[in-house]
Order: structure tokens, then sequence, then C-alpha cells
């Protein structure tokens, strides 16, 4: 019995001695020293359910800051170093990593994370230890509304991506007219989304806009995206026989409903599907040319009119796609790659100098107040709107929903974007459109109701 | 074992436990330490049925689950301390458990039929988390309002606090499971022949549901610990099939019906999960749990009844050897 | 035919059969009586290969039958009738009997001669076995056990819970068996039956032989008149 | 005549097309050995089985004290004082003996510790003293004979059901089981179902003989020797020649 | 009327693709009594596979079943020789066999994100999306063969299982191994057998349902649950009880997505599954029914 006492000692022991007995890093960096070490942590899933589209973020965040290295470094002379964690795409271990980046590497700032659970729990390590956390893709509403002061979102929130469709479709109320012989405001609207937080936030919003245009919301439907049969949503969405299908799935999933859409005969004048599932490589390997004419609403413009961007961020902006395109033998998919791609550019070219500038050192305090004070002009971020955070102090309230968001950047905003030949291409809002929008599937397309 | 010995091993590990505390480490080795005990905590619950009565369940997340979303939910919605949270998510938890263990054992359900039963019915309750987002937030599960320290509130800011307070969670089960000496013996002898244990006049189903019922607070007790430690909770970490698993794996790695097999069990998969993945897991993606797979495979082919029969093995065979040397050349089988 | 040679077993630490010796001749009918728990099933098992012994020797027809595995056993021509029968319970009689019939060499002939001695079996050839009465069950088991066409047929107790009159239809049929030139070696608790229909018997005790005579001897020795005949 | 403790009034049991018990009656005087013998499959164990509430009886009463307690579970019954042992002994085998003899003693024990104090004795009783540390599955069929023997008595009962205790054993183990059983009589009921027929005749005070569930005849050991119903039974036909 | 029956049609069609799935679990659960918790990941390794031999030597996945089959084969023969064998015969056999093929698990899913990272794969063959129309209702083509494979398996199986040798010897270990044994029959070999014979038709499962489907390292988690309950509502050892159970399943789903929600659809199953399991353990087609 004294071996049970002794394995748990051991044990203990063990791991003091190999996790354990090391100093404690300074989280807070030596004031006195005024060396700047730009050490940052990134958090993405890289195995797990969510592990596709977290390898891609990954992938991304890493281009940029090679691209920044490359020159220097952050204002051409802080190089950049990170700590890596996998999350293995559960929330919980996305936290307990977090923690580990935060209290054994002493990083001032964690990037990341994929999806809204593990930003979610993330963001309540990043509020306890007070260390910024930069969130690049957690799009879910409420991440926001618990009033944190270390959570910062760059992105427009889910629920917006939602209301952009909708007020999309209110744009184009004369062709409309035209076409299905009634007016926008009499259309029926069918929602579809995957259960998860930002299939959820995205469907909120759909709703509570259609509701605000008095649209007949015939359908609302949520499904598990883990489930392997699509066939009973698809049924009843026939049913419902909708003018509109708003759409939000994740890769699987999206590929799945397409396919048992075409399988049971489902036809629909007009579709619009919410990223997520429909902006990237694997779906349009998986669909095929079904993708083409297919719109989406992201939270970053594609391939857009790089009119709209500042000239040092267009040569950016061509510098990644050829990259990206050497590196991987595909060009990028904006949707996931380039968004983590964008935002991290945001970050270490826009704020964080302003920080250095501003105090002189790299900590989550300066980090927190140089995001807070910031307001970057729209051509200067490859996301293709400016950025203004709002403060616990100063909440931002939606207008669809009327939550109050800290820490959300209130100037972003969600893009159309259509494929076109495979490609997805921004048609909306105009100043970056680079094609103009097909709104109703063309006759080709297998889910096509029209003639 | 004797039940002093028990005690004296438990007091024993407690100080030794409570020294570590004083110990400089960083914050994360706390973190891990502080996990270790969360599965020590659940694993001495879990054990309590599918341990030492032999019910194998791979569903008791559902009952953490219900522990964890019940307090969190009184605690935002009502401002309930989750001290008194976690008494009304284990109550609940029990319902819960009482709605399967009495048809389970009441319908002689056993075997591999009553671990898919346990399967069914934690998947329902996945399934109900994400349909009720109204109540739970759906997927993406319910997060603390922010509370900076407070006792009565159940949160702290820094480790040392949720260790004390995992620490007396895991000594307060041990002490039950030691102090529950006749139960404990019941459930045995009901795991081995059930007809044999109602000849002798135990009552198996009244024993049965008796430690489901237990099992099932302890581990919802262990649920609201975990909402309370990482401040969210979601329905796939807190109510998915790996949290069942690994409550599962921590006791039967350790030795499943024994007082220290899930805590030991715990002491030993979960750092080494931890520095595994802290190791491998960013350079190498999935090559921490491809390791650790071979290790549960091997480490179950060769310790069957666990880490802790481990001494048991070694006394026979030294006894085996010192037997073959009294016999001398007569040893020939 | 059969020789068992100073034969050990052993469930973990605790051994039960004890240094026995059996001989069972070419022919022969043979006996193996004792109280319930003496160690015979579990001898029945170690001869099938169910068992695996500590130590000892076991030769059929001169070839040493441990080292031949347990399966393979039937194809030597040892075959076993286990106690309770176990008969695959969710197949049809026929398919029972089938399943013992390793080789198509009169096999044919065999299920006829089985049929036509089991009239009651013939009748319910497509009946699931698990719905016989025990009787048919009992039958059923032994004809299986013919189907494997074993040079030595073992019964364990094959009047375990059956009625007299049953128990009297499976000793007729052993005797038919030895008609049929097979070796029959049997455990009974039916004492007096048994000696009958067998030319010697062992008597096993607390896992030794304690006495091995031919028939009538052994039905006339006291000890035996008084603990299994109850006869004072 | 000593008091009529239980009395088995009538009761049958079926299963599927077996008719297992077919309307048993008898009773059970305080302080006696009541032996119950009929060939394999006649119903004894059953019988055993539906007195203690293993399985529901179909018809029928049983009564103990005055009290109905057929419809009772296994374990209430024990606690109303009838214990059983299994014909198939049935020890816990991955508890030690000392183990097994305690979890007998605890359920009538008010403090482990209690219980723990009667483990010694029994063991004793059942000379299982040596063999207290080995587990319930490394035992003899004699040692897992008086483990049943010893469990059941553990647990204190008034009346002592037992089911083939002798099977298995030596002559001379058998005088010494008799002997502990001629000992227990002193303090508590018996009923005992055997095979061995000098034992039951020896240590029986009456004899009932059961064949095909149905009760064939009761009385003192002496007459149930000489009744040619029985014989044939029991014996089987051959009886009738020898 | 038409929504009805084409409530219908998906559901059968759904439970066509359960039923396949739990085929080969069926056979392992039923003869040697273990829980595979790897089942789902076999059937992961199988669409890798026939994603891989579609795309790199344009094998047609109803093609690559011959290729795939006796590859895992191979691979059960192994896994059951050196991982499950050694734990078979134990006290502890069933938690055991249960942790062990969790672990194996982990080993399958994580060595498939090693060897092919996580992205989702999807192949198109000629089936991809297209259905049969019926009177209004469409039947998915690529489940419809599936379907139709499911069948013919489950009617390859009973033949084998009821009229050849080896075919009553799995069903005689599968009831009785001593018995088995004094009849001559290795049950070791049958065990080995049937192991790895439910590896080769969760397998080939995997290659019947990548035309519809997609695959990655985690696929397989959904389909364990589903699998297991198909098995035991169906009863073990049951082939028509599991192409029942699966097409139950599948109705259900199909109704109670479309009358109820989606989300629902599988708490139903499960309920009824609960239901089934308390008051009819041996399942829907159990005791005394023939396999």
């Amino acid at each position: 019995m004294k071996k049970i006492v002794s394995v748990v000692l051991l044990v203990v022991f063990m791991m003091v001695a190999i996790v354990g007995c090391e100093k404690q890093p300074a989280a807070d960096g030596d004031k006195a020293n005024k060396e700047i070490k730009i050490h940052v942590g990134v958090v993405e899933p890289i195995s797990g359910a969510q592990a596709a589209l977290g390898q891609a973020e990954y992938d991304g965040i890493q281009m940029a800051i090679e691209m920044i290295n490359e020159k220097g470094g952050v204002m051409g002379k802080y190089p950049i170093t990170f700590d890596f964690a996998d999350s293995q795409s559960d929330p919980a271990t996305g936290a307990s990593e977090a923690e580990r980046l935060i209290t054994s590497k002493g990083v001032p700032v964690i990037m990341g994370s994929y999806s809204s659970a593990i930003a979610a729990s993330i963001s309540e390590v990043a509020e306890r230890n007070k260390v910024v956390l930069w969130e690049m893709s957690g799009a879910a509403d409420d991440l926001l509304q618990k009033g944190y002061s270390w959570t910062f979102r760059n992105e427009a929130n889910a629920s917006a991506w939602g209301a952009e469709s909708v007020e999309f479709i209110m744009g184009n109320d004369a062709q409309i007219q035209e076409k299905l012989g009634k007016s926008a405001k009499d259309l029926v609207v069918a929602i579809v989304h995957e259960d998860g937080p930002y299939g959820t936030a995205v469907a909120d919003g759909n709703a509570a806009t259609a509701k605000k245009y008095g649209l007949n919301v015939a359908v609302n439907e949520a499904y598990s995206s883990k489930s392997v049969d699509l066939s009973s949503v698809i049924m009843k969405v026939k049913a419902a026989n909708p003018d509109v299908l708003l759409l939000t799935s994740y890769v699987n999933d999206g590929i799945m409903f397409n396919r048992q859409a075409k399988e049971l005969g489902f036809k629909v004048p007009i579709m619009i599907t919410h990223s997520g599932g429909h902006s990237v490589q694997a779906f349009v390997d998986g669909v095929g040319a079904d993708a083409n004419y297919m719109l989406t609403v992201d939270p970053v413009p594609c391939n857009p009119n790089k009119d709209g961007f500042s000239e040092e961020y267009a040569a950016i902006f061509d510098e990644f796609v050829k990259r990206w395109t050497d590196k991987f033998g595909v060009p990028p998919y904006h949707h996931v790659e380039y968004r983590q791609f964008a935002q991290t550019m945001l970050f270490f070219n826009e704020i964080v100098p302003a920080a250095i500038e501003a105090s002189g050192e790299f900590t989550a305090q300066s980090v927190a107040d140089a995001i807070r004070a910031a307001d970057v002009p729209a051509e200067n971020s490859l996301c293709g709107f400016g950025a203004k955070f709002s403060t616990p102090e100063e909440p931002w309230v939606d207008p669809w929903l009327g939550n109050k968001h800290t820490g959300q950047n209130f100037k972003a905003r969600a893009f159309i974007n259509q494929y076109f030949d495979g490609t997805l291409v921004t048609v909306w809002p105009e100043n970056l459109a680079k094609e103009e929008a097909v709104l109703f599937l063309p006759a080709s397309h297998p889910l096509s109701a029209n003639k | 074992m004797k039940q002093n010995k028990s005690l004296l091993i438990l007091a024993i590990l407690t100080v030794a436990l409570l020294a570590v505390y004083f110990l400089p480490l960083v914050i994360f080795a706390k973190h891990i330490l502080i996990l270790t005990l969360f599965y020590a905590f659940l694993g001495t619950g879990w054990n309590l049925m599918c341990g030492y009565a032999g019910r194998l369940s791979l569903g008791h997340a559902a009952f953490a689950a219900v522990g964890a979303y019940t307090s969190i939910f009184l605690f935002k919605e009502f401002n309930l301390t989750p001290w008194l949270g976690m008494f009304v998510g284990g109550g609940l938890a029990v319902l819960v458990m009482l709605l399967i263990a009495y048809p389970s054992f009441r319908f002689g359900l056993k075997g591999p039929y009553f671990t898919l039963a346990s399967i069914a019915v934690a998947e329902i309750v996945h399934n109900l988390l994400i349909y009720g987002r109204d109540f739970t937030g759906g997927s993406l599960g319910l997060s603390l309002p922010y509370v900076p320290t407070s006792l009565a509130m159940f949160q702290f800011d820094g480790k040392e606090l949720y260790y004390l307070v995992i620490l007396a969670f895991w000594l307060l089960a041990v002490f039950l499971t030691i102090k529950m000496e006749r139960t404990r013996y019941y459930l045995e002898a009901i795991r081995e022949d059930e007809d044999a244990a109602a000849a002798l006049g135990i009552s198996v189903n009244k024993n049965l549901i008796a430690a489901a019922c237990i099992s099932a607070f302890l581990v919802a007790v262990g649920g609201t610990f975990y909402g309370q430690y990482f401040r969210y909770i979601d329905p796939y970490s807190i109510a998915g099939f790996s949290l069942s698993l690994n409550m599962a794996l921590v006791v039967v790695i350790g030795g499943s019906g024994t007082i220290f097999g899930p805590t030991i069990g715990a002491f030993v998969l979960i750092p080494l999960t931890e520095i595994l993945r802290m190791s491998l897991g960013s350079q190498y993606p999935g090559l921490h749990l491809f390791l650790y797979g071979i290790l549960l495979v091997v480490c179950i082919i060769y310790l069957p009844k666990g880490i802790a029969s481990l001494p048991g093995i070694i006394r026979a065979r030294n006894d085996k050897k010192a037997r073959q040397l009294d016999q001398g050349s007569e040893g020939v089988l | 035919m059969l020789k068992i040679e100073n034969l050990n077993v052993s469930y973990g630490d605790t051994q039960v059969i004890w240094d026995v010796n059996i001989d069972v001749a070419d022919g022969e009918v043979v006996t193996l009586l004792g109280p319930n728990g003496a160690g015979k099933t579990t001898l029945m098992k170690t001869i099938c290969g169910l068992v695996a012994p500590k130590s000892g020797k076991i030769t059929f027809m001169g070839e040493d039958l441990l080292k031949i595995n347990p399966w393979d056993r039937p194809k030597k021509g040892v075959v076993l009738i286990p106690e309770g029968r176990k008969l695959f319970g969710k197949m049809t009689v026929e398919e029972n009997l089938e399943i013992a019939a390793w080789k198509e060499e009169g096999k044919k002939e065999t299920m006829e001669w089985i049929y036509e001695t089991l009239p009651k079996l013939a009748e319910r050839r497509k009946q699931l076995a698990g719905t016989l009465s025990g009787g048919e069950q009992q039958m059923c088991a032994i004809a299986r056990g013919i189907m494997a066409q074993p040079k030595m047929l073992m019964l364990d107790e094959p009047s375990l819970g059956l009625a007299p009159i049953i128990v009297e239809q499976v000793f007729d049929l052993i005797q038919k068996l030895q008609e049929r030139g097979i070796t029959v070696f049997f455990v009974e608790q039916f004492v007096e039956q048994s000696l009958k229909i067998a030319a010697r018997g062992y008597l096993l005790e607390g896992g030794r032989i304690v006495l091995q005579e031919d028939s009538k001897s052994m039905l006339n020795n006291d000890y035996v008149r008084q603990v299994y005949l109850g006869i004072a | 005549m000593a008091e009529k403790i239980l009395m088995v009034d009538n009761i049958s049991k079926r299963f599927g097309g077996l008719q297992a018990t077919d309307k048993v009656s008898f009773d059970v005087r305080a302080g006696e050995i009541l032996g119950i013998i009929g060939p394999n499959g006649a119903g004894k164990s059953t019988l055993f089985n539906l007195i203690t509430g293993f399985y529901p009886i179909d018809e029928g009463t049983i009564t103990y004290h005055g009290e109905r307690i057929d419809g009772l579970t296994p374990d209430q019954i024990c606690h109303k004082g009838i214990t059983r042992t299994f014909q198939v002994a049935k020890p816990f085998p991955g508890l030690t003996i000392a183990d097994n003899i305690l979890v007998a003693c605890l359920p009538k024990a008010d403090k482990v510790s209690d219980a723990r104090a009667k483990v010694d004795e029994i063991l004793k009783i059942v000379s299982l003293d040596k063999k207290a540390g080995s587990l319930g599955a490394d035992l003899t069929t004699l040692e897992r004979k008086r483990l049943e023997l010893g469990k059941a008595l553990a647990t204190n009962p008034e009346i002592l059901l037992l089911d083939e205790v002798m099977t298995g054993l030596k002559p001379k183990e058998m005088d010494d089981m008799m002997e502990l059983i001629k000992e227990l009589k002193k303090t508590k009921t018996i009923v005992i179902v055997e095979h061995v027929m000098r034992v039951i005749m020896n240590i029986s005070d009456r004899i009932i003989v059961l064949d095909h569930g149905q009760k064939i005849a009761e009385g003192l050991p002496r007459e149930i020797a000489e009744n040619p119903l029985v014989i044939e039974a029991y014996l089987g036909r051959g009886a009738k020649h020898a | 009327m038409e929504m009805l029956l084409q409530i219908i049609a998906s559901g059968l069609l759904l439970g066509g693709i359960y039923a396949l799935l739990s085929v080969g679990l069926n056979l392992i659960f039923g003869v040697i009594k273990i829980v595979n918790l790897a089942h789902g990941d076999f059937l992961m390794m199988g669409m890798y596979a026939t994603f891989f031999l579609f795309t790199l030597k344009d094998i047609n996945p109803y093609v690559s079943v011959l290729i795939i089959f006796p590859a895992f084969v191979l691979v059960g023969v192994l896994i059951f020789r050196f991982i499950i064998k050694p734990l078979l015969g134990k006290a502890e056999t069933e938690v055991n066999t249960i942790i062990a093929t969790a672990g194996l698990g982990f080993v399958l899913q994580n060595l498939a994100l090693m060897l092919w990272k996580s992205d989702f794969r999807a192949i198109e063959t000629n089936l991809t999306g297209k259905s049969y129309e019926f009177a209004g209702i469409m039947l998915s083509a690529g489940r419809t063969w599936a379907f139709v494979i499911c069948i013919a398996i489950a009617l390859i199986l009973y033949y084998i299982l009821m009229k050849t040798k080896v075919g009553t010897h799995i069903r005689a270990v599968s009831q009785d191994t001593d018995a088995a044994t004094l009849m001559g029959i290795n049950v070791n070999r049958i065990y080995t057998l049937t192991f790895a014979a439910g590896i080769a038709l969760v397998g080939a499962a995997g290659a019947i349902i990548t035309p519809t489907f997609y695959v990655y390292p985690t696929v397989g988690l959904y389909f364990n649950t589903m699998a297991f309950i198909i098995v035991v509502l169906g009863g073990l050892g049951s082939f028509t009880g599991a192409l029942i159970g699966g097409l139950l399943i599948g109705l259900v789903e199909s109704f109670a997505g479309v009358m109820a929600s989606s989300e629902l659809a599988q708490v139903f199953s499960l309920l009824i599954f609960l239901f089934i399991l308390f008051v009819k353990p041996e399942g829907i087609m159990g005791k005394g029914a023939r396999v």
C-alpha cells in the first residue's frame, strides 16, 4: 500500500520536475529593460473535428508573420515570435492551452481561435489573466456580450452576416419584381442553419432582419453539422417552396446539403449561403461546378477590387496571393486563410506599432490601449473596412438584435461574394465589387428554380 | 484493505498534496494538478457504481453536464451561489440517474447493454442541451458572469484556491468511499454474484441504486467545479463522449473497484496527456493522441486489472520465485 | 485405446485431479462414478482439451492427445457429449447433427442410423434444438456426438434431469452404441444402472481414483453399496 | 409436537412447458432437520428458489411464523430468518474468504467492526481459518461447500436451507459435515436437500420425497426407505431388481 | 401524400445506410460479444482507402471494395491476434476490450490525421447528386445502390451463415464456445475470421457510402453510436434484425426530422433504443428468431 502513495508522489514530483520548477516568466515584462520583444500566442485547432479549417487559419497567420519578419519585423525592427498550441477542437483544451501560453510562455496576446465555443472559453482565460485575445474568427454574437475588457474582435459578428444577406436581397427589389413578379418584401424565405453558435447567430441575424422588412419566414430549421443525413431538413424546406434559401453550414454539411438537395429535387430561385462551409476550397472540391453562382456572405471581401486598398496594402495583397499559390499550389481561399492573414496583418501593422509608439513597450495593457484608441481607415485593412472598437464604457449596440457588444469593431461589416468559375469574387458592396452580382441562380445550376 | 490503513494513506497523500501547494510551481503545473485532482475526483465518483458494482457507464458526462448547467444557470439567473447550486445540480443529476438506473437494474440490464444505454442517455442529454438553447445557450454554452475573487460565489482569480477546493472535494470523495465500507462490500458482492448476495440478505437493487445515485451526485458536483474553474461550459466539453470516456480510462487504468485506483490513474494519465500535448501537440498534430492510444492498448493488455494491481502482481511473482527456490530440483513444472 | 497416466489438473491454485490413471480398451464400455464435484467433469474436459492438465499423459490409440489441439481431437475419434447437453439452441436438430459431421464419408449412413434409432428426432429434424424437451435434447446431443463418427464416445451425466423412462432410453442407446463398435466412456450418477451396462467402473472421489473394478465386483463392493446404493 | 414455523401450502411453478413444482405442501417444525430427496430434476432446488424468493410462485402460499412471505425478495426473506445455500456453491470469486464471510455477516451487523469480529468465529466453525486470505475463486470443492455453509451461518438464520452440501465430499468429510450439521441443529432448524442416502437417512428427523415436481412421500426416514414408490423414483428401474 | 411517401422513401434509404454500417459490428458483437468502440474508425479508414483509390488510381468506389475487403481482412486478423485475443476470457474482458478499442480508435483517428491531414475530402462519381424518380418521389442514386448492396450483403451473409459449413460453425461458436470446440471447431479461428470479416465489412461499407459522403479523420465518431443502437435494436447476430433496426431508425429520423426538428431526430431514435433495451433487451428480432 506504500506503493500507492509512492506512485502518486512519484508522478507529482516527476511532473514538478518536468514542467514545474522553472522560474515564473515575467509576464508583464521588465519595465526597466526597454528592449521590446514581440512574442504572442496562437491557438488553433489542428487536430479533432475542426482541424481542417483550423490548420488553414494557422497557415494564414504564419504567412503574415513571415512576411512582416522578412521586412525586419514590426516597424521594421521588432521581429515577431510566437508560441503555438493546438486546442484539439475542444473548448476546455483551448482554455488550458491558452492558459499555458500565458503563464508559462508569458505571452501578452493570444491570437486565434477558430470556433466561437473555443473563443468563448479562451476569452475567459484572457479576462482572468488580463491578456489580450485578438479573436479572428469566432463570430458568435454572445462572445462580446459579457462586458469583457480584454477580448477584441475585428470582424463583424455573425448576426451581421445574416443581416447582410437580407439587406442584399432588399436592395435588389427591382430585379425581384421583374423576375418573380412580386415585391421583395413578399418573398417567402427559408432559413436553414447548423446548430452551432455560429450558425445560430447568423440565423438570428437572418430572422431579425427578415422580420424588420416583414418577409415571410416559412421555415427556420437548425440541424447538427455532425448529422449524417439532411434529407429531412431538405424535405421540410422543399415543402415550404421558398423564394429564398438562406443557408449557414460548415464544409461537410454544406457538401452534403448540396448533394442531397440535388437528389431530392429541391429547387429555389435565390440561394445565399453564409460563409463557413461554402467559402473554402474543400467545398469546391466536394461539389465541383455546382459551386458556381453560389452567393456567400463573408466577413472579408474575396478577390476584391484592389482599388479600395491603399497602395501598400494592395501590394501586400498581391504578395500574399503569390506566396500562397507558390507554397500550396492553389490560390488562397479567402474565407479562411485570407481572413486570418488580413487580421494578423492589421494587428502587427497597425495596432502594435501604435502601442509601441504610445507606451514604448509591448504588453497586454499597451496593446489593449492601442486597440481601444485605434481608428484605422478602411484602405489600411485588408478586411475591407476600418477599425474602431467599442469599450465596456461605450458598448456598441447592434441594430438587428439590439445587443450590447464590447471590444467589437463596429466598423466591421460583411460582404457578398459569388463564385465564378470556381473562384469567389466580391460582388457587394460596390466599392470593392469586382463583378456584378447574379442574384438568381442561373437555369444551368442544378438547384435553380429559374428558367 | 483495512479502513484505518486506507485512512492513513489518504492522510499521507493529502498532506503531500497540500505540501505541493507551497512549492514554487509555474501556473501551468498547478493547472495540471487541478485537472488531475478533478479527474481523480470524477473517477472516484464513477468508480463507486462502475468499478465496485461493475456496471460500466460511458455516459457519466451527462451527470457532470446536469451539475454544471444547473449551478451555472442558477448563478446567472438567480444569483444563487454555486456552493448551493452544486447541491441542486447534484440532486437533479440523481433524478436523471434514477430515470435510467431504476429501469436498468429493474430489468437486469447488464454488461455491454448497460454501457450502451448509458451512452444513449448521455447523447440525449447532449442533444437536449443544444436544442434547449433558450436556457442552455445551445452549442455556444454558458459563460459565468465575471466576478472578482469571491469565496461566497466560488470564483477565484488565482489557481491556488481552486486547487484547495478540488483537493477538498477529492479528499471528501475518497473519505466517503473509505467510509462506505459496508456498501462497498455489498457492491462487490453484487458484482461478483447477484443471487448469492441476495441470498445473504443484501438488497441488490437498493444498493445498486444507492451507488448509482452517489456516483451521479459526485460527478455532478465535479461538473459544477468544472464550470466554476473554466467559467465556461458547452455541450461538447461537458456532455461529450470524451469526458465520459476519460473518467472510465482514469479508473480502469488505475484499477477499478479499488479506493485509490482512480487517483492513481488520474495521476498517471492526466499529466501524461498534458505533457504529451505540450511537447508534441503543436508540431505534429495528432501524434500525442496517437501515442496515447497506443499506450492505452499496451497498458490494458499487460495490466488488465490496472496499475493498482501492480504491487500484487510483483508480490505474486516474488512468491512464485521463492516457492520455486524452495522446491529446488522438484520445480519441473 | 485410451490411456491416462498420472494426470494432475488444477484450477488456479486448487488441484482437482490427483494422479489419475485410467485405461479404456477398444470396444469397451467403461463408467466413471463418483459424487458431484469429485472431478469427473473436469477429467472429461481434460481428455477433450477444454481444460489443460498440470501434468500427466493422455494417449489415445498410441497418440499423445495433449499434443493435439482441442478442436482436432474429435477428428482423432475422441468425442465428448458434455454435461447439460450444450446443444446449439438456435439451430435446428439437423443443423446440430450436420455440424458435428466433420467427414463426409459415412455421414449419410450415420444420419440414417440415428433417425432410424431415434424416430423422435427424425420427426423434429427441422425444429430448433432449444425448443425440444429435455429428453429429446439429450438424445439430440448424443446423436450429435455420434455424427462425428467417434471411435470413443464420452458422455458426461447423460441422464441428468431426465425422467426415469427417458433415462432408460439413454442407457439403451448407450448399449446400441457398443453394438455399433463405439467405445463408450461415461460418467453417471445412477450407479447401479451404469454398472449394469458397463464392463468396468472407476470410482473417483476428491479427484482421486479410489476404486477400479469390473462391474460385478463393484456392485458387490460394500463401500459402493453403502455409500452409493444406500444399502446398508 | 414442535411449532410449525414454516408452512408451504400448495405451491406451483411453471417454466415454459415444464411443471417444475406441482402443488407441493409441507411444513417445517422448529428444531428439526427436514430432509428433501428426489432424483435430479425432481424440483428440489426449484423448491428452495421458491421459498427464498428467487422465483415468484405461480400459486399457493408460503407462511413463516404466521406471516406470508411469498412475494418478498430474497434479501427480505433472508432478513426474516431463512437463509439458503446454493447447490453449485457461489463464492464471491474476487473476494477473499474472510471477506466472503464478512459480506455475509454485514447485513445483520450494526457496525462493520462487529461483523469483522464474527468472521474468525465462523471461519473456525467451517474450518476455513487457515484459508482466510485466499480468493473465493481458488477453493477446492470441499472448501467451497464449507464456505457456502459459513456464509449461510453468518447471516444467523432461524431456518437454514442446505442444498446438497455433501456432494463432492469423501466419506470422512461427509462424517465431519454431518457432525457439523448435527451441531447446528442445536440452535437452528434445518431443511436439507441431499443425494447421499446414507446422510439423509442418518440425520433427518423427517423426509419428504419429490419427483417431477410433486411430493410423492413424506415420513420418517425408515418409512421412506421402505416406500416402493420412493425406491423406484429415486433409484430408477434397476433398483427393483436389486 | 407525396411528401409522406418521400419521407418514407428517404427514411428507408437512410436506414439502408445505417444497416450497412452495422453489419460488420453485428457480426463481431454477436459472435465474440465484445464492444468494438473503434468500429466507426475502421469505417473512416475504409472511406479514406476508397477516396485515394478513386482520386489516385481512378478506381470506382464499388470496384474498390474488391481491394478494400481483402486488405481489411488482413488488418482485422492482425488486430485480433495482437490486441483483442490477449484480452479475451478474463473477468475484465468486457471493460478492457472497450478501453482497448477506444485506444485503438485514438490511434486510427490520429494516424489518419497525421497521414492525410484533417481536410474534408469528398469524391464525385457519376452517382453523386443523382437520383432516380418514381412518381414524383426522388431516390438518391448513391443511397439506392447502397441500399441494394446492403440487402445483397445481408442475403449473402444469410446464405453463408445458414447454408455453408463455416457459417454454421460461426453460429455454433456464437452460441456456445465449449460445445463448438467439442464438435471439432477451432474457436480461435472462427473468432479471428469473424473479427476480420466484421472489419472488412465495415471497410466495404465505407467504400459504398463514400460517393454520397465525405471523409475526415473523426467522421467515424458519429456513426459509432448509431451502429451500436441498430445492432442492439435488431438483436445480436440477427442480420434481418439489423436490417429492420436500421430501417426503423431511418424512418424514425426521417419522420422526426420533418415533423419535429432534425435536431431532435436522434433523441427520438435514442429514446426508442432505450425503450427497446428495457422491455425487450434481446432486440426486435431476438430470441428464438433465426439469424
